[in-house]
């Protein structure tokens, strides 16, 4: 009883601090600050139609490169902290074996969801969309295999190569920038191209991809270890 | 009716979702549900972000024909702030990124413990 | 210049590569991940070198090609510089340790590790505050994985809560930095600095949500039960890196973002800093696992680093230079000390005894615990000194106060873990085994204290004035620790010989007065040395360390100078006297006497500087802000050492077990440290009748009571050296009193006790404790009759005790008269019988002291015991001789004297005509009297000696215990309790109040803290209910007001 | 007056003295043995002691401490002749007294008590050291309320010189300090009982005590020469008190009758009061003679 007053009185408080936000805040009608001037130059400057992209990969894309090292993170520290001992490795245990429809869509889907994944990342910067939600999508189809065959083994080789190429790459492109263009991660190390276009907006296509594999292969590998270790059960 | 528009809707569903994730974390004893109440709590803040930047009227900061002209890409006074939009996108991957280890966490938690009640877990104290 | 930016690129690269290159195996991987960090680390090297060299200014790195605040951009300017620095260093380090426990999780653990830097260094540079909070995520998220490379359900456990913890922390922030964004329209740190956002109606609440979340990373008290855990979760060389690295770090990003509030914040993180600083180290004293404890301690250390730059604009300039300090000697000291628990596997504290297996870890281990207390030569005593001089010359007065008991509680459990270190009984200890890759780290970090100490000295302009060449030598005779005792033992005589011989030309007779008592005294006592065999390990460093204490005290010129002095002096006889067999308690209340006395007296100097900005010693004699109070705490810091009633619980024991030559050191010698500080501070308060006449009044109370108690409690001894260390007390007693009399007798009276006190009290302890050594018991019933087996040693304590009870012929006679004239003349007639019933009572304790050893029946297992070693009687005669020689002349010691004291107290001297003295009272002729009492003596010794010279000598025979055998003998002993009908009689003086008081008051500490600490349920939710709260009802008082 | 006339006249002083004390240790032996109804010791007696026991062929020792224990005593009583002036006015009898004034006599008692303690103790007499440890610790209580109510004087007459005390308190018995200032005057008095050691203050070497106490190992030469010293002290305390509380003495004649007048008032106490346990003769001399001391004192603080 207690212990919920308390909390209703917590919860009270915490809404009365919102409620101080709340107040101070008024519906805008125009862009400001930084915002007006993305809105205005970002075209020529970035020359990315969907000028999220443009903020996310080159106004910001140190935020980016955070971004992936977190998933990159997370990858790691689970790959490290849900590994088999290896006895347990060979270990196989009895799924209820999947349904037939489910199995069936898998073959069909999975290729289609790959085509789309690739699509939503390669058209970025021109479409709403990017690598991480192309990758996200890339990975709802590793899930569906997994689903579809629990027991399946991916070929981790794979996933690693992809992981690190697109890693170091998107690392050494951002290092090119510096060498090449105005800084860490510019994206006119290669020309703008016309705008519109799916070669346009500098390296961002490129990075993009990049994001969008890695971002796929570290899913899906995390994805992979949580249904491996439940070998240890 | 002044507050009937998407900033203020979104801001006041967006404090009511943080202030449930809170109690969610604050009261629910099963960690898999503390980490749901986490989830709720960051799509709270998401949506805090995103209509912090919304604009009156105005549309999403994509340029194509329907609001820019050929040449004229200045699109300043039709769209809403692309800024924060591109703060939720990272504001979702380090979300997953936490939720991912949260579980993940859970799991090895369980199988130490044949238990999900987080009071269980208070080997180290005082 | 390499830009900063490769930091993160390496870090990235080698991270991202690696994914494929593990094929390669862990240490290849290893080996890279190394050489990263050691790449980062030179970066941060080189631009932390350009700006020390002046020739660099700060640079802004843009990245993506566009200006801020468009793109993110860092910068790397001298801070920036540094704590990258500071980073990189202890993860290079710190690598190298962890290089083991991260291969045998993989390359993935690896890269954690390496991203957890990369992290933490860009937190540090980054002026775009999304940004900011993006990297503060990724350090938190790798520190969750890295707690992991501890395996068990407690690390994954702790690891969780850490989760959980910090994602609401980052909730807090990132609610607060998008309506930062909002108001603004910009996310760049300098923008929104210039912002007024503090006015935007709301923006106060987005600036307090973006500071919560950055102060609640500093872990404040109480919402920091996820904190400790972690701490004692964690793999040892992990802590060191969240103590060293990521502590830091999170403290500058506070540092940075204060821009952003507004100077009306700084209030509140001092306030919060102090909270910490307090509370986590009240709460330490009840930790029995180390590193929870070391946990608790960092937790404080960051807390009142936090108070200090909440003050920034209060200190001005010299916030660096204090905080530099601090942080420093936190860093290095912290991490070394959680190397050590990773390398000494026991968990518990009173499994430290191992240390004592391994001499050097002994060493390291003290140097950690002393530099985080702020003892000299480490950074963090310049630093300390600074900020509490600079407080009370700004009048926080309440500040100081709760810095200086924090520091004080955190004193208190880290010299228990240090005493259960040395001492503690633990029969089954295995030395540890040695990896060089987990040792060398912790001797650099050692090092590197000693030679930044140096460095921060040189820094501040009185700290260059220090003098660092005993220093050395104690660095010396630690080097030559293997050496056998003849060697160093002369080494060290012969150093202090020299030493005495150049400085004492600088001195004014004042001060050489009491350099000749430290210094001759000292090598006499020395000389006792060669009487041990073996080496000895480690007695020769601390010894000269205390010396050097005490000739610095003598020579300071400013009052830092003096205060180093000493905190050396106390650090020194800390180690003295914790040699002893049983002494470890009795070391550790010495210890934390002797601090809270050093604190008083740092007050007492920062009072004096308030209204003269000046750090000559002098300023003591002209204090003007609360001078009552300044000069107060002054007397009580001196009180301290010369354990006046109140504050002498400490003595009894750290004398007592002290070992045999050790015990004049600190009896005869090192008392009398106090006496001078006590000196200093009256010529301070200047001659009697003014308006500190109150407090010296006090004082002659004070001495009077202390002389009675120590006399009184020090006549039912049953052991030697406690009779002797509670006669201490007493004889201190009477100089306190002496002194406080304020007039020219009263000094005169004053020195010749402690000149007195001095060489009897040394034959005293320096023969009981010779016969000790021959006999192996300090029970003195169970000795007797030793006359016949050691007639040196009878001859020594009978002349002791003839000086030391002031009958005449002998030089204690001095002492006495002068008192009495001092009394009557003062008017202090009470205070004065009472002083003179101490001396009767002293003739009970002496009578019992010399006729239970040395007279009455020789026990069966002393038939055949050898005289005193030669090496103790050499410097007992000495001293005898100085005894006669003092009573055949006294005029020789006391004219000098008088003149001496003549500029202080030019009234009512003592006027000499003819080798008689004569006052307005009473007169007296030394000489005369002596020769007139030796002739009779003589006479009747010869003729008793002429008639009795057939003598029949007479053979032991048992009478003992009168016949019979009882249970226990000892209480049929004529010398067992042997004033019980005095003690019937006085018995409730003797009551212990003050031991009473003292245990009321730990208690009542360990209470608190033993409440208080019940809030860490180790409930990963209650944690997040504390961190939730904290904000609430810091919201509520700061802005819901 | 040389120095040589002067060790005449003191050695003449002593030998008046130890003579005098004999008689009156005689005298109030047999007083004492008359009220008993015995006949008592013939008034030659202590002579034939003091004879005998040098005489004595056959002694024993114990060791060096053992025969210093009576020559400690011994010097501590002729020492005390030596700084006490005891005529006033006449500087033949004024003995060495300038070379240290009452604070010398204090402390000097100690010196015979040192003395006789350590002797006994090398006895290894179990009785012996207990004997002493009473007596010192009897001794610490009297010196309380004496010292107070000396200090007390010391401060009516602002001097620490006997001779001065003595020479304020001339002129008719009505200047005397037992007049002048009759609180420290009881004071002094009623500790005197205990420095006499008479009873009941007398467990220390009462005669059916002395089994126990510092005399029992001795014999012989030993027990002479404390005999000696034992009756130069009696009178030496009787002197003391005389100078400081009733006004000195001018001439021999006066000298005797006050000193035999003080002896008289001990042993007359001594003959009524039964004996003490020693906790309860400490405990007496913390009550009213410590009170009286004080007030002598409260008298001069304000």
């Amino acid at each position: 009883m207690l212990k919920n007053t308390l909390m209703t009185l917590v919860l009270l408080v915490m809404a009365y601090l919102f409620y101080g936000l709340y107040d101070g805040y008024e519906l805008r009608d125009s862009l400001s600050g930084i915002s007006e001037h993305f809105a205005t130059k970002g075209a020529e400057e970035v020359g990315a139609a969907n000028l999220v992209t443009a903020v996310v990969v080159t106004y910001r894309g140190f935020d980016t490169l955070g971004e992936v090292t977190i998933l990159f993170l997370t990858a790691s520290i689970i790959a490290f902290f849900l590994k088999l001992k290896d006895e347990d490795f060979e270990k196989t245990i009895e799924h209820r074996d999947t349904s037939e429809l489910l199995e069936t869509a898998s073959k069909i889907l999975i290729p289609v969801i790959f085509l789309f994944g690739i699509y939503v990342f390669i058209n970025g910067h021109l479409t709403p969309g990017g690598g991480f939600q192309g990758g996200a999508i890339i990975a709802t189809g590793v899930a569906l295999m997994i689903l579809a065959n629990p027991n399946i083994k991916l070929n981790y080789n794979v996933i690693h190569w992809v992981e690190s190429i697109s890693g170091v790459s998107f690392v050494i492109i951002g290092i090119l920038g510096i060498l090449l263009a105005g800084g860490f991660l510019d994206n006119k190390i290669i020309g703008l191209g016309k705008f519109g276009e799916l070669f346009s907006a500098g390296a961002i296509p490129i990075i993009y991809s990049f994001v969008g594999l890695k971002v796929g292969a570290e899913i899906s590998n995390i994805l992979n270890k949580y249904q491996k270790s439940q070998k240890e059960l | 009716m002044e507050f009937i528009n998407l900033g203020n809707i979104g801001l006041i569903i967006g404090f009511l979702l943080i202030i449930v994730g809170f109690w969610g974390v604050l009261t629910q004893k099963n960690i898999i549900k503390i980490i749901i109440g986490f989830s709720i709590l960051n799509t709270g803040i998401n949506l805090l972000i995103v209509s912090l930047g919304y604009v009156k009227g105005k549309t999403a900061p994509i340029i194509d024909a329907t609001i820019a002209t050929e040449g004229n890409y200045n699109v300043a006074d039709k769209i809403v702030d692309p800024v924060p939009q591109a703060l939720v996108l990272t504001a979702i991957v380090i979300g997953f990124g936490i939720t991912a280890l949260m579980l993940a966490y859970a799991m090895k938690l369980y199988k130490a413990k044949k238990s999900l009640e987080i009071n269980k877990f208070n080997d180290l104290k005082w | 210049m390499v830009t900063p930016i490769y930091i993160v690129a390496t870090a990235l690269g080698v991270g991202f590569a690696i994914g494929v290159l593990n094929k390669l195996g862990r240490n290849f991987t290893g080996g890279l991940v190394l050489t990263a960090i050691a790449f980062m680390t030179f970066i941060s090297f080189q631009w932390f070198a350009g700006f020390y060299s002046g020739n660099q200014l700060p640079e802004y790195i843009f990245t993506a090609g566009f200006q801020p605040p468009l793109s993110i951009n860092l910068l790397m300017g001298p801070f920036e510089a540094f704590f990258s620095l500071m980073v990189n260093a202890i993860g290079l380090v710190g690598g190298i340790y962890m290089f083991n426990s991260l291969k045998e999780r993989g390359s993935n653990a690896q890269v954690v590790y390496l991203i957890l830097l990369m992290g933490l260094n860009v937190m540090i540079m980054t002026r775009d505050i999304f940004n900011l909070f993006v990297f503060m995520e990724i350090a938190s998220i790798s520190i969750a994985g890295l707690i992991l490379l501890e395996s068990g359900t407690r690390s994954m456990g702790a690891g969780f809560k850490y989760i959980l913890a910090t994602s609401v922390i980052s909730s807090f922030l990132l609610i607060g930095v998008i309506f930062a964004y909002y108001f603004v329209g910009s996310l760049n740190i300098d923008d929104l600095i210039t912002s007024n956002l503090h006015l935007v109606k709301g923006g106060s609440i987005a600036i307090f949500l973006i500071m919560m979340a950055v102060i609640l990373e500093l872990k404040p008290f109480p919402a920091n039960g996820w904190g400790l855990d972690v701490y004692e979760g964690s793999d040892a060389g992990l802590s060191a890196v969240i103590s060293g690295a990521s502590a830091s770090a999170s403290l500058y990003v506070l540092y940075k973002l204060m821009a952003i509030a507004g100077p009306e914040w700084n209030y509140y993180i001092s306030l919060l800093g102090a909270i910490t600083f307090v509370g986590s180290n009240l709460l330490g004293i009840k930790q029995e696992n180390t590193r929870r404890m070391l946990g608790y301690s960092s937790i404080g250390q960051l807390g009142l680093l936090t108070l200090i730059i909440g003050f920034k604009d209060i200190l001005g300039e010299n916030t660096i230079y204090i905080a530099f300090g601090i942080l420093i000697s936190h860093y290095l000291a912290k991490a070394g000390l959680f190397w050590l628990s990773g390398i000494i596997k026991s968990k518990g504290l009173k499994g430290w005894s191992v240390v004592r297996k391994h001499p050097f870890f002994l060493f390291l281990m003290g140097t950690f615990v002393f530099a985080l207390i702020g003892f000299p030569p480490f950074p963090s005593f310049f630093a300390k000194w600074t900020l509490v001089m600079d407080l009370t010359a700004t009048g926080n007065i309440a500040w100081v106060v709760a810095i200086l008991f924090g520091s004080m509680m955190e004193a208190v459990y880290l010299f228990r873990w240090l005493g259960y270190a040395i001492k503690a009984e633990n029969d089954h200890i295995e030395p540890v085994k040695i990896e060089w890759s987990k040792i060398i780290p912790v001797w650099i970090a050692a090092l590197s204290l000693y030679g930044i100490g140096y460095y921060t000295a040189q820094l501040s302009e009185i700290g260059s004035g220090i003098n660092f060449i005993p220093f050395l030598f104690v660095a010396v005779l630690l080097a030559l620790d293997f050496l056998p005792i003849f060697i160093k033992n002369t080494l060290a005589i012969a150093g202090m010989a020299y030493y005495f011989y150049t400085v004492y030309p600088s001195l004014d007779n004042l001060r050489l007065i009491f350099e000749v008592i430290f210094m001759v005294g000292g090598i006499l006592a020395l000389i006792a040395g060669y009487a041990y065999k073996g080496t000895r390990s480690g007695f020769y460093p601390v010894a000269i360390l205390m010396y050097a204490g005490l000739t610095g005290i003598i020579e300071a010129n400013t009052t830092l100078e003096f205060f180093y002095g000493w905190e050396l002096m106390t650090a020194g006889s800390y180690f003295l006297i914790i040699r002893g067999k049983r002494s470890m308690p009795h070391g550790l209340s010495y210890m934390l006497f002797s601090i809270g006395g050093a604190y008083a007296l740092l007050a007492a100097f920062g009072m004096a500087q308030v209204s003269q900005i000046s750090s000559d010693l002098d300023i003591i004699n002209h204090i003007t802000y609360l001078p009552q109070w300044a000069y107060g705490l002054l007397i009580a810091g001196f009180l301290t050492k010369t354990a006046s009633v109140g504050l002498h619980i400490w003595l009894p024991g750290a004398h007592g077990e002290a070992e045999s030559d050790v015990s004049p050191m600190v009896s005869a010698i090192l008392l009398k440290a106090g006496v001078f500080g006590l000196v200093l501070a009256l010529i301070g308060m200047g001659a009697a009748d003014n308006q500190f006449s109150g407090l010296a009044y006090t004082l002659g109370w004070v001495g009077a009571i202390t002389a009675l108690v120590g006399n009184l409690m020090a006549v039912f001894q049953e052991d030697a050296k406690r009779l002797l260390a509670y006669s201490s007390i007493g004889q201190l007693g009477y100089i306190v009193f002496a002194l406080a009399i304020m007039t020219h007798l009263g000094w005169l009276t004053a020195f010749t006790y402690s000149i007195n006190h001095f060489m009897y009290k040394a034959i005293l302890f320096l023969t009981i404790g010779a016969v000790v050594l021959r006999v192996g018991t300090h029970d003195m019933y169970k000795m007797g009759g030793l006359i016949s087996r050691m007639p040196f040693a009878f001859i020594a304590v009978l002349i002791g005790i003839i000086a030391l009870s002031g009958v005449p012929p002998l030089s204690g006679f001095a002492g006495k008269w002068l008192f009495y004239n001092a009394v009557l003349d003062k008017g202090w007639y009470f205070q004065g019988i009472i002083v003179f019933f101490a001396g009767g009572i002293a003739f009970l304790y002496l009578w019992r002291l010399i006729h239970t050893i040395f007279l009455g029946q020789l026990k069966d297992n002393h038939r055949n015991v050898k005289d005193i070693s030669i090496w103790f009687a050499i410097p007992i005669y000495i001293l005898i001789m100085g005894i006669m020689v003092f009573s055949v002349k006294p005029e020789w010691v006391l004219q000098p004297l008088g003149e001496i004291l003549a500029p202080y107290f030019p009234n009512g001297q003592v006027n000499w005509v003819a080798g008689s003295a004569s006052t307005a009272l009473g007169y007296w002729s030394g000489t005369k009297v002596f020769i007139t009492v030796v002739g009779v003596f003589a006479i009747a010794f010869a003729f008793l000696a002429i008639s009795t010279r057939k003598a029949h000598k007479l053979k032991q025979f048992d009478i003992v215990f009168s016949g019979e055998r009882p249970d226990r003998p000892e209480t049929t002993h004529i010398a067992w309790n042997v004033f019980a009908g005095f003690y019937k009689a006085v018995w409730p003086a003797t009551i212990p109040l003050v031991e009473k008081f003292w245990d009321k008051v730990t208690e009542m500490l360990h209470d608190t803290a033993g409440f208080t600490r019940r809030i860490y349920s180790g409930n990963g939710q209650a944690y997040m209910l504390h961190l939730v709260l904290f904000v609430l009802v810091t919201y509520l008082v700061i802005i819901g007001g | 007056m040389n120095i040589y006339v002067k060790i005449a006249y003191t050695f003449l002083g002593l030998m008046i003295v130890l003579n005098w004390g004999m008689l009156m240790r005689v005298t109030f032996r047999k007083i004492g043995a008359r009220m008993a109804g015995r006949h008592g010791v013939p008034f030659r007696q202590p002579w034939i002691d003091l004879i005998k026991n040098i005489a004595v062929r056959t002694t024993l020792t114990h060791g060096v401490m053992f025969y210093l224990g009576p020559v400690f005593r011994f010097s501590g009583a002729v020492g005390l002749f030596l700084f006490m002036p005891i005529l006033f006015g006449k500087e033949a009898w004024m003995n060495f007294s300038f070379e240290g004034d009452l604070v010398l006599i204090l402390y000097f008692q100690l010196f015979g008590m040192l003395g006789m303690a350590l002797g006994a103790g090398e006895g290894g007499q179990p009785h012996s050291a207990i004997g002493i440890s009473r007596g010192l610790a009897q001794h610490a209580a009297v010196e309380l309320p004496m010292t107070m109510g000396i200090i007390a004087l010391a401060i009516q007459y602002q001097t620490l010189s006997i001779s001065e005390i003595v020479a304020a308190q001339q002129g008719g018995f009505l200047h005397w300090s037992f007049f002048t200032n009759p609180v420290a005057s009881a004071a002094i008095m009623l500790s005197a009982l205990g420095a006499f050691g008479y009873s009941p203050f007398n467990l220390v070497k009462a005669p059916n005590e002395i089994p126990i106490g510092p005399p029992t190992e001795y014999h012989g030469t030993y027990l002479g020469v404390l005999m000696t010293s034992g009756n130069i002290l009696g009178v030496m305390e009787t002197i003391l008190f005389m100078n400081l509380v009733f006004g000195g003495a001018t001439n021999w004649f006066e000298l005797i009758i006050k000193s035999f007048l003080i002896y008289f008032y001990a042993v007359f106490v001594g003959m009524v009061f039964p004996r003490f346990r020693i906790e309860q003769s400490v405990a007496w001399f913390f009550k009213i003679p410590l009170l009286l001391g004080f007030i002598a004192i409260l008298m001069y603080s304000f």
